[in-house]
């Protein structure tokens, strides 16, 4: 199957999503489960070939679109595929149990966002990265939207505007490219980039920081976040924190590193990155909604990564990147449960997880956070564990005592809420799970803690997208033969 | 379901003796990490400690009606001690380390009077510890690049100076937290007196010893006493390095001792009683003499024993009677004869009196501060013991002595035989380590041997060698028990003209009767004497707590200034990202 | 000036009193007569204070009269002391409280009185609250007269004591054990039905039947 | 003083000066509670001296004194009251002095005066008490005595007082008597055997 | 061995009664009084002994003075009463000091035990006045122990008598330490101004409240032999031992005689006021002692 059909499939099925709608509710379900269980296999099948691989669709050269698969691109399509699949087998259940009046709506921009985001990752020309941007924005501010409701409206509208505004600075920032060196091919690009004019190349920095920031969810420009997560439904907040998020990481990430900017703004993104940790932490541990709860977390961690993944040493990128991994698995898990438990309380109430019975859901939901916290024997633990031997390994001591000691209040929220879940005193209600669920949340939670005892399964992916990452010369030698 | 959980609590131990000795397994996680599995005879020593440990305990559980994840956890968490002692790197060591933590975690809430706050404070204790720790080994990694102890043990004399410093106060720090040494201590009480009563026990006994196995590990297998000496250089007899451990330890000692005696819990009593009976490890571990060693070894097993006995003790009487507080129990001894026995054994072991294992292990303790001539320290030891005597006093009198405080306990029955099983096994250890102290050495001296210290002579299983003098248990028992027979014999004459059994309300009473109404059990005064010295006032007065909770409030209110930051407000967004964009840019450009 | 007790008792129809006269010898064995010396060279007293002869105890057993050469001295608690001191009046609520104190005292004990207070009520024969004759509730065994005594008075009862346990003669608390059914009711008599719980026998709450 | 006086006088109470400190004003038992709190909280009588009560026994009624002082200490005032016999009762003022606490259970004992609301009203100097209350005029204290603690009879050799002192009286008479002759007789037998004497002197 | 076993215990016995009543009769006298005959002590005792009854709580209440009765008298075989004799000195080669330290515990331990069986509360309070008493009183004696043992680099008795032949009596040596010690025997022998746990005027005769008759004869000879003990304890640390039984009589009597005339001139310390004073000035001249020791020995 040619790289396209990544985008291509997801798409079709967008717009045939009414008519599979008319087949009925299960046709339309069915579909997008098929969908989703399609690409993981496929992404699968990538895993034992010879990467980077190249495909291309040319409308009328040179207007066409051109996909380049390397390894570090392959670890996040494996994120997303799965991320993908998991969600779309829990809306079966969700629908099943919830209203399902704006099904036909989110099964629509859920196909939609995964077409932006396995576009985005894929796409080697960085006009299209910024359509396929706008694609994911676009069908992400309808998810936030797509209930109708008015904390959603607000989170769309809000995210809307946040996203025109990233999206000025990503088309600034591509115009200037394309004033300076006349073309879109990130490979052309990262090749003749330190030609610009340094000035210039300052301006473009910036604007694809901020631009980019800005989704990705960086400090200072992450205050609308915790918002969009308030408003939006739980497993949309899986979607954003396991998906969209990391792909928005992945763009940053990836030019960071082809564009050589790594040089220049290690620090400053460290920096910014430990503030994000120290600042989402410390916001979180006051929270009394869940959900808000939550999208602090997600932002705490992501501020992790960008501390580990702009520290310019393999060891500690490798690490990120198993923690990126690790994150997406168990915020994924998290965000599900948690939209088990508000569709049958009603409620965002942190209280939410003290209130319900339900062996299962328990153990999973801990099995979560203790895999976020990094706690042996989950894998968020080895991904912790591989960042901080990366930074021991650069001596970078400053980041190990910083990581240990925002742990620690990130520790006291979620263990907060595991003692109110094992607080006998509390009145328990049972929550129905659901088939599906049960194969769902086991099968992330028993990933949670394969990744832990047998690390390794996944260490030779994040090995491998690291290297891809930190020597992109073949990843460059496809992109430049692209010959669009 | 417990006769299941007892064989596969025996299991490891079957496993240990058949397979052990010389267990050397590795398991290749990553290709930097490897779980590995090595004995120590160290290892070996912690690993049987805690492993019957944990058999006598769950021996205990058979009347108690505990459900299977109880037992599950409790399985998984000695398992995990397993590998924290059998560890041959720090990977294996910190899973095991954190699987401790967690399960541990999971335990303590199933008490029925656990509240969050405690809860809280035991895994915020715990994870920072765990956090010291892989601060630590992270640090290690950077400089040896392997976790594995013999790596970093060959490549430890390398390190910058500083380095090797940093690494010992955050190793130190990290199992300090995990003993209890005071300031560090806030968790382990409320910990100890709301977890399940049987698990204090293991909390107790079995816990806290891995904070003094990670000690040991570091200090004398990781860093190597020689190398402290090198480090920090000599004070008298002594390093430096356990002069100020010796200070840490004292002090911990003689303030959870006056600590304990004012408490009204019981099992509050026990954990402070607990802190102070490390703190006189921690006084000598630091040491690096043989002797220094020897004694912490000693103590470490003699209070392994000791407070596995009482926890159970009072496990059981709480179970039987459902009270806690020395002000709600008393007069006991005529109803439950036998547990009476059992903690009066414990406690003799515990005030370190003569004829029981007590006393060989603090002999030990002190020819330690001898051997070291620390005499400041040996005396600041024996003054906690002194003062010692009144909490274990406290103990005695106020579970079994005295008057009963309510109807309830004057028809209390003897306490199920299951809690006494263990209870026997252990009194019998106490006194078995009594009348042979010699026969722990052969214990030691491969450890000894393994910290590169000179071993201790042994001659013969009753004596105890010293630098200063020799301890005889064997004599000392045997002239104990001919010279109370004797006098028990020569007063049997008393005992049959005595009047015998008479009403407890028959006592002098300033020619008043007291009623079933009147206070005569004296559980609330203890300790209330204390108050008024000047020096104890000042301890008792002071406490940890007012630090932790001002820290708390900061937070909190660190939290509440940060999060106004996301109150939600797009244009502010807006424009923030603009200003944050054009400073760069001015930062950038120019 | 001393008298010995056990006088009143018998004038009283009504209550039997089987006493035997004093005097009588008590010791036989070389042994008892042993032990009997040793009693009398020391006799640890409770003094206990209840009327206005409570102020003749301390010079009695300070300094200047030093009733230690004697072997005389005051111990603290009833269960240690040989020998009690009731020095002056005693009213009902008293009277409870020495009864209780006096069966708390181990065998051999004895009982010295002060002034005339305990023989005859004296000056407070007519009060609604006073006892009048001490010896129908307890033996008494020496009655030092006088309102009230020196301290000289209060030595010479006690040598007057000593010389009787030296010489075995049969004291008070042999004669409460014998003739205890008439302490008891004469105790009863003005004491009501609230006697304290006697732990030394249960002749009352046999008869009364009420709770311990 | 003036004041109290006028204040008394709206309350259609009389001040009675008994002697040159001492002052009486008589009240009824409903106004006695709300008359000693004027008295302690606007005249500034902070000192509740005692209680005492007299048993009329011929007029029914126990006569009830409240003796109050200033912190001057330089006059008494006497609050009296009487109420009936029959199941006296009088309201507790220990909320106003605390010290009448004690001294209404006191009343409460020897009197059996009834202090509703009152805290502590238990045995105070007796025990156990079941008899008629002792200083009540009823009570036959001499009656009491003698059916609870007979006198200590004599002793056997014990003699007559009455025939003693008047074998005393007359054995000193006689005495007196006989010795009397006696010197008479002496004088007489002297002057008659030694004649010579008072020659003697005389020379 | 066993003769001589029982041959010291009388010989405890007797020098104790005879001590104690010295002690009352001196008292005595020092109050300008004519006091009770040298034997006063022994015939309470044999009274006490001759009692009809005695009353009992219970086993526990027999075991803690039999407890404390073992404490002494193996505290008095264990403390070598000759020195350069043969006189049990197979028995004192076992003891060494530390375990000196904890056997002068044993005995008020066990009648802790017996008095909390007892169940009166003022026996309990004194028991606690007594333990809190302790803490002060065994402060400056454990440093004086602690400093002669690194002094003499041993903690066995015997060898800390026979060096002081060569070294010079250790009262002259380390008179520092002599005063601390002595400061505590005063407690020890519950004399004034330390004498608080049994104080009648406050907590009846606190914890011997319900011991009467025989076991309170027992408590009495028992106090007597451990008395003697530690009289001969502290002459073998600081005053080189004996060599014969008179010497043992006069160095003994002569500490005793110090620790009366102490202890006559003082009032009762309150008990926090007695660890007060227990804890700053026989302990720091017990430190000046210890540092003079270690730093400059």
């Amino acid at each position: 199957m040619s790289l396209g059909y990544y985008f291509l499939l997801p798409v079709i099925f967008s717009f045939l999503t009414p008519y599979f709608r008319k087949l009925g509710t299960s046709a339309l379900r069915g579909s997008s489960v098929f969908l989703t269980f399609i690409l993981f296999v496929q992404t699968l099948e990538y895993t034992g070939v010879s990467l980077p691989q190249i495909s291309q669709f040319s409308v009328a050269p040179p207007i066409g679109i051109a996909f380049v698969l390397d390894n570090f691109s392959l670890l996040f399509l494996l994120i997303f595929t799965f991320s993908g699949f998991m969600v779309s087998l829990y809306m079966l259940w969700y629908f099943k149990a919830n209203d399902n009046t704006n099904e036909t709506r989110f099964y629509v921009f859920f196909n939609m966002l995964l077409a932006g985001s396995i576009g985005m990752i894929l796409s080697c020309d960085i006009f299209n990265v910024y359509i396929f941007f706008e694609i994911t924005g676009i069908s992400s501010y309808a998810l936030a939207a797509y209930n109708k409701d008015k904390l959603g409206l607000e989170a769309g509208i809000k995210y809307l505007i946040i996203g025109s505004i990233a999206s000025i600075f990503i088309v600034f920032a591509i115009m200037l490219i394309y004033l300076q060196i006349g073309t879109v091919n990130i490979g052309l690009i990262a090749q003749r980039y330190s030609e610009i004019d340094p000035k210039i190349a300052v301006l473009i920095a910036l604007m694809l920081f901020i631009g980019f920031g800005t989704k990705a969810e960086l400090f200072p420009m992450n205050f609308w976040a915790p918002d969009i997560y308030q408003g939006s439904s739980s497993h949309v907040n899986g979607l954003f924190s396991a998906i969209v998020a990391k792909s928005y990481l992945f763009v940053f990430f990836h030019l960071f590193y082809l564009f050589g900017l790594n040089t220049k703004y290690t620090l400053l993104i460290m920096s910014l990155g430990a503030i994000t940790f120290l600042v989402s932490e410390f916001t979180a541990l006051n929270q009394k909604d869940i959900k808000r709860l939550f999208a602090y977390s997600t932002l705490g961690q992501l501020g992790i990564l960008f501390m580990a993944l702009a520290s310019n040493s393999s060891d500690t990128i490798s690490g990120a990147l198993f923690h990126l991994a690790s994150h997406s698995i168990s915020k994924l898990l998290i965000f599900l449960v948690l939209g088990i438990l508000i569709s049958k309380f009603k409620s965002t109430k942190i209280t939410i997880v003290g209130d319900f019975k339900s062996l299962f859901l328990s153990i999973v939901l801990i099995i979560g956070f203790l895999s976020i916290l990094g706690i042996p024997p989950f894998s968020g633990f080895i991904g912790k564990i591989l960042i901080l031997k990366g930074f021991a390994l650069s001596h970078n001591y400053i980041a190990i005592a910083f990581i240990l000691l925002v742990s620690i209040v990130e520790a006291v929220y979620f263990f907060r809420l595991i003692a109110l879940m094992l607080d006998k005193k509390r009145t328990k209600t049972s929550v129905p799970v659901g088939f599906v669920n049960y194969i769902v949340l086991s099968v992330l939670a028993i990933l949670i803690v394969l990744f832990g005892v047998y690390p390794s399964l996944l260490t030779h992916y994040t090995d491998l997208a690291t290297n891809a990452l930190l020597q992109p010369h073949s990843y460059l030698q496809f992109a430049l033969g692209v010959g669009l | 379901m417990n006769s299941i959980f007892l064989l596969l609590n025996l299991l490891p131990i079957l496993f240990l003796y058949q397979f052990g000795g010389d267990l050397h397994v590795s398991l290749s996680l990553t290709k930097e990490f490897t779980l590995s599995l090595s004995q120590t005879p160290l290892g070996t020593f912690f690993a049987y400690l805690s492993l019957i440990s944990f058999l006598l305990v769950t021996i205990a559980q058979k009347s108690k009606k505990t459900s299977f994840s109880y037992y599950a956890l409790q399985f998984l968490l000695s398992i995990a001690m397993l590998a924290i002692v059998l560890a041959g790197d720090f990977i294996t060591f910190f899973i095991g380390w954190e699987i401790m933590t967690w399960s541990s975690y999971f335990l303590i809430s199933k008490s029925s009077d656990i509240d969050t706050k405690s809860l809280q404070k035991y895994i915020l204790f715990s994870l920072a510890s765990a956090f010291s720790l892989i601060a630590g080994m992270v640090i290690a990694y950077s400089f040896a690049n392997s976790f594995d102890f013999n790596v970093i043990q060959n490549s430890f004399h390398t390190m910058p100076f500083n380095i090797k410093v940093a690494l010992i106060v955050l190793f130190s720090l990290s199992f300090f937290t995990k003993a209890g040494v005071i300031g560090l201590h806030y968790w382990v009480v409320d910990t100890y007196s709301k977890a399940p009563d049987l698990f204090s026990s293991i909390l107790s006994a079995v816990m806290s010893k891995m904070g003094i196995y990670g000690l040991f590990l570091v200090y004398g297998h990781l860093v190597g006493y020689a190398e402290l000496k090198d480090m920090f250089g000599v004070i008298l007899n002594g390093t430096d390095f356990g002069y100020v451990l010796g200070w840490i330890g004292v002090i911990t000692s003689i303030i959870a001792t006056f600590k304990a005696i004012t408490q009204d819990e019981v099992k509050r009593l026990l954990a402070y009683s607990s802190i102070a009976q490390l703190g006189y490890i921690i006084a000598v571990i630091g040491m690096g003499t043989s002797f220094g060693v020897a004694g912490a070894m000693y103590h470490t097993l003699i209070h392994t024993i000791i407070k596995l006995l009482l926890f159970i003790n009072v496990a059981a009487i709480v179970a039987q009677t459902g009270k806690n507080k020395f002000s709600e129990l008393g007069g006991l001894i005529y109803r439950t004869p036998v547990s009476f026995v059992m903690l009066l054994i414990g406690i003799i072991a515990l005030a370190g009196m003569p004829p029981l294992g007590g006393f060989a292990s603090k002999f030990m303790l002190y020819n330690a501060a001898i051997d070291s001539k620390f005499a400041l320290i040996l005396v600041g030891m024996l003054f906690s013991g002194a003062a010692s005597f009144l909490y274990c006093y406290k103990l005695v009198y106020g579970i079994y002595l005295g008057h009963p405080t309510s109807k309830d306990l004057e028809t209390q029955k003897e306490v199920p035989i299951s809690y006494l099983i263990p209870q026997v096994i252990l009194a019998l250890l106490l006194v078995a380590t009594g009348a042979f102290p010699g026969a722990f050495i052969k214990v030691i001296n491969p450890i000894l041997i393994e910290f590169s210290l000179n071993t201790i002579p042994y001659t013969s299983m009753g004596v105890m060698q010293s630098a200063v003098g020799n301890f005889n248990g064997l004599f000392i028992i045997s002239a104990f028990v001919v010279i109370f027979v004797f006098i028990l014999l020569l007063i049997w004459r008393i005992k049959s003209k005595a009047k015998n059994n008479l009403n407890r309300f028959d006592i002098s009473y300033c020619g008043e009767v007291p009623s079933k109404n009147t206070q005569l059990h004296y559980g609330y005064g203890f300790g209330t004497d204390l108050y008024r010295i000047k020096f104890v006032n000042a301890i008792l007065k002071r406490s940890s707590s007012p630090f932790y909770e001002a820290l708390a409030t900061q937070t909190k209110k660190t939290a509440g200034l940060l999060s106004r930051m996301y109150y939600g407000n797009i244009h502010n967004t807006m424009i923030i990202i603009l200003l944050f964009f054009s400073a760069l840019y001015f930062i950038g450009v120019n | 000036m001393m008298e010995s007790g056990f006088h009143g008792c018998d004038l009283d129809d009504s209550l039997k009193c089987k006493l035997e006269e004093s005097g009588t010898q008590n010791t036989h064995s070389v042994m008892e007569k042993a032990a009997a010396w040793f009693r009398s060279r020391s006799i640890f007293v409770v003094a206990y204070g209840t009327g206005c002869g409570a102020i003749e105890m301390p010079p009695t057993f300070t300094s200047r009269y030093d009733a230690e050469r004697m072997g005389v001295v005051g111990v603290a608690t009833p269960r240690q002391a040989d020998l009690i001191i009731l020095s002056g009046y005693l009213a009902y609520k008293t009277l409870r409280r020495v009864i209780r104190t006096y069966e708390q005292m181990q065998k051999p004990k004895y009982i010295i009185t002060l002034g005339s207070c305990p023989i005859n009520g004296g000056m407070y024969w007519d009060s609604y609250n006073t006892i009048k004759k001490l010896d129908d509730y307890l033996p008494v065994d020496v009655s030092v007269v006088g309102c009230m005594p020196r301290p000289e008075a209060v030595i010479d009862g006690f040598s007057l004591l000593q010389k009787r346990i030296k010489n075995g003669e049969k004291a008070g608390w042999e004669k409460y054990d014998e003739n205890l059914d008439f302490y008891k009711k004469n105790q009863k008599r003005v004491l009501g039905n609230h006697v304290d719980p006697s732990y030394e026998t249960d002749w009352y709450n046999l008869e009364n039947g009420s709770e311990v | 003083m003036i004041e109290l006086i006028s204040k008394l006088e709206k309350l259609s109470l009389e001040l009675v000066q008994k002697q040159d400190y001492l002052y009486k004003v008589e009240v009824k038992k409903e106004q006695l509670e709300s008359l000693l709190l004027s008295f302690l909280n606007e005249f500034g009588y902070i000192t509740l001296d005692s209680i005492n009560c007299r048993d009329d026994l011929e007029e029914g009624n126990f006569v009830i004194t409240y003796c109050l002082l200033t912190p001057k200490r330089d006059h008494v005032v006497m609050v009296q009251t009487s109420i009936e016999r029959e199941n006296a009762s009088l309201p507790s003022i220990h909320t106003f002095w605390p010290q009448a606490e004690i001294m209404e259970r006191e009343m409460h004992e020897m009197f059996g005066v009834d202090f509703p609301g009152h805290p502590t009203l238990i045995d105070f100097a007796l025990e156990y008490w079941d008899n008629i209350p002792p200083l009540r005029r009823d009570f036959d204290t001499l009656q009491y005595v003698n059916d609870m603690n007979p006198f200590r009879g004599q002793r056997d050799d014990a003699l007559d007082a009455k025939v003693e002192m008047k074998k005393k009286r007359e054995a000193k008479k006689a005495a007196k008597l006989k010795a009397e002759q006696e010197a008479a007789a002496k004088a007489e037998l002297e002057t008659q055997n030694n004649p010579s004497q008072e020659v003697q002197n005389e020379e | 061995m066993i003769f001589q076993i029982i041959l010291l215990i009388m010989l405890a016995y007797v020098v104790g009664f005879i001590y104690m009543g010295l002690y009352r009769n001196i008292t005595a006298r020092i109050q300008g009084r004519y006091g009770p005959t040298v034997y006063q002590t022994f015939y309470d005792s044999i009274k006490l002994f001759s009692k009809k009854n005695s009353v009992s709580y219970g086993w526990m209440f027999y075991l803690g003075p039999v407890i404390m009765a073992t404490g002494a008298v193996l505290t008095l075989i264990l403390v070598p009463v000759f020195s350069d004799s043969d006189f049990l000195r197979s028995v004192t080669t076992q003891g060494n000091l530390f375990l000196l330290l904890y056997l002068m515990v044993l005995g008020p331990l066990g009648n802790a035990l017996a008095v909390g069986t007892g169940g009166n509360p003022f026996g309990v309070m004194g028991v606690v006045r007594g333990l809190t008493r302790l803490i002060g009183l065994e402060l400056p004696f454990y440093i004086a122990v602690v400093g002669l043992i690194i002094a003499s680099n041993s903690s066995d008795i015997v060898h800390i008598i026979d060096l002081q032949k060569t070294t010079g009596l250790n009262i002259l040596v380390h008179p520092f330490l002599f005063i601390a010690a002595m400061i505590s025997m005063v407690g020890f022998f519950g004399a004034s101004p330390f004498d608080i746990p049994g104080a009648p005027q406050e907590v009846y005769s606190g914890p011997r409240t319900e011991f009467s008759g025989k076991f309170l004869a027992l408590l009495m000879s028992q106090g007597s032999i451990f008395a003697f003990a530690k009289l001969v304890l502290i002459i073998d640390l600081f005053l080189g031992g004996a060599d014969s039984l008179w010497m043992l009589v006069i160095k003994t009597f002569a500490i005793f005689i110090t620790i009366i005339f102490i202890g006559i001139v003082y009032g009762r310390y309150k008990v926090e006021q007695a660890v007060d004073f227990l804890m700053k000035i026989p302990t720091l001249i017990g430190v000046i002692g210890l540092v003079r020791i270690i730093w400059f020995g």
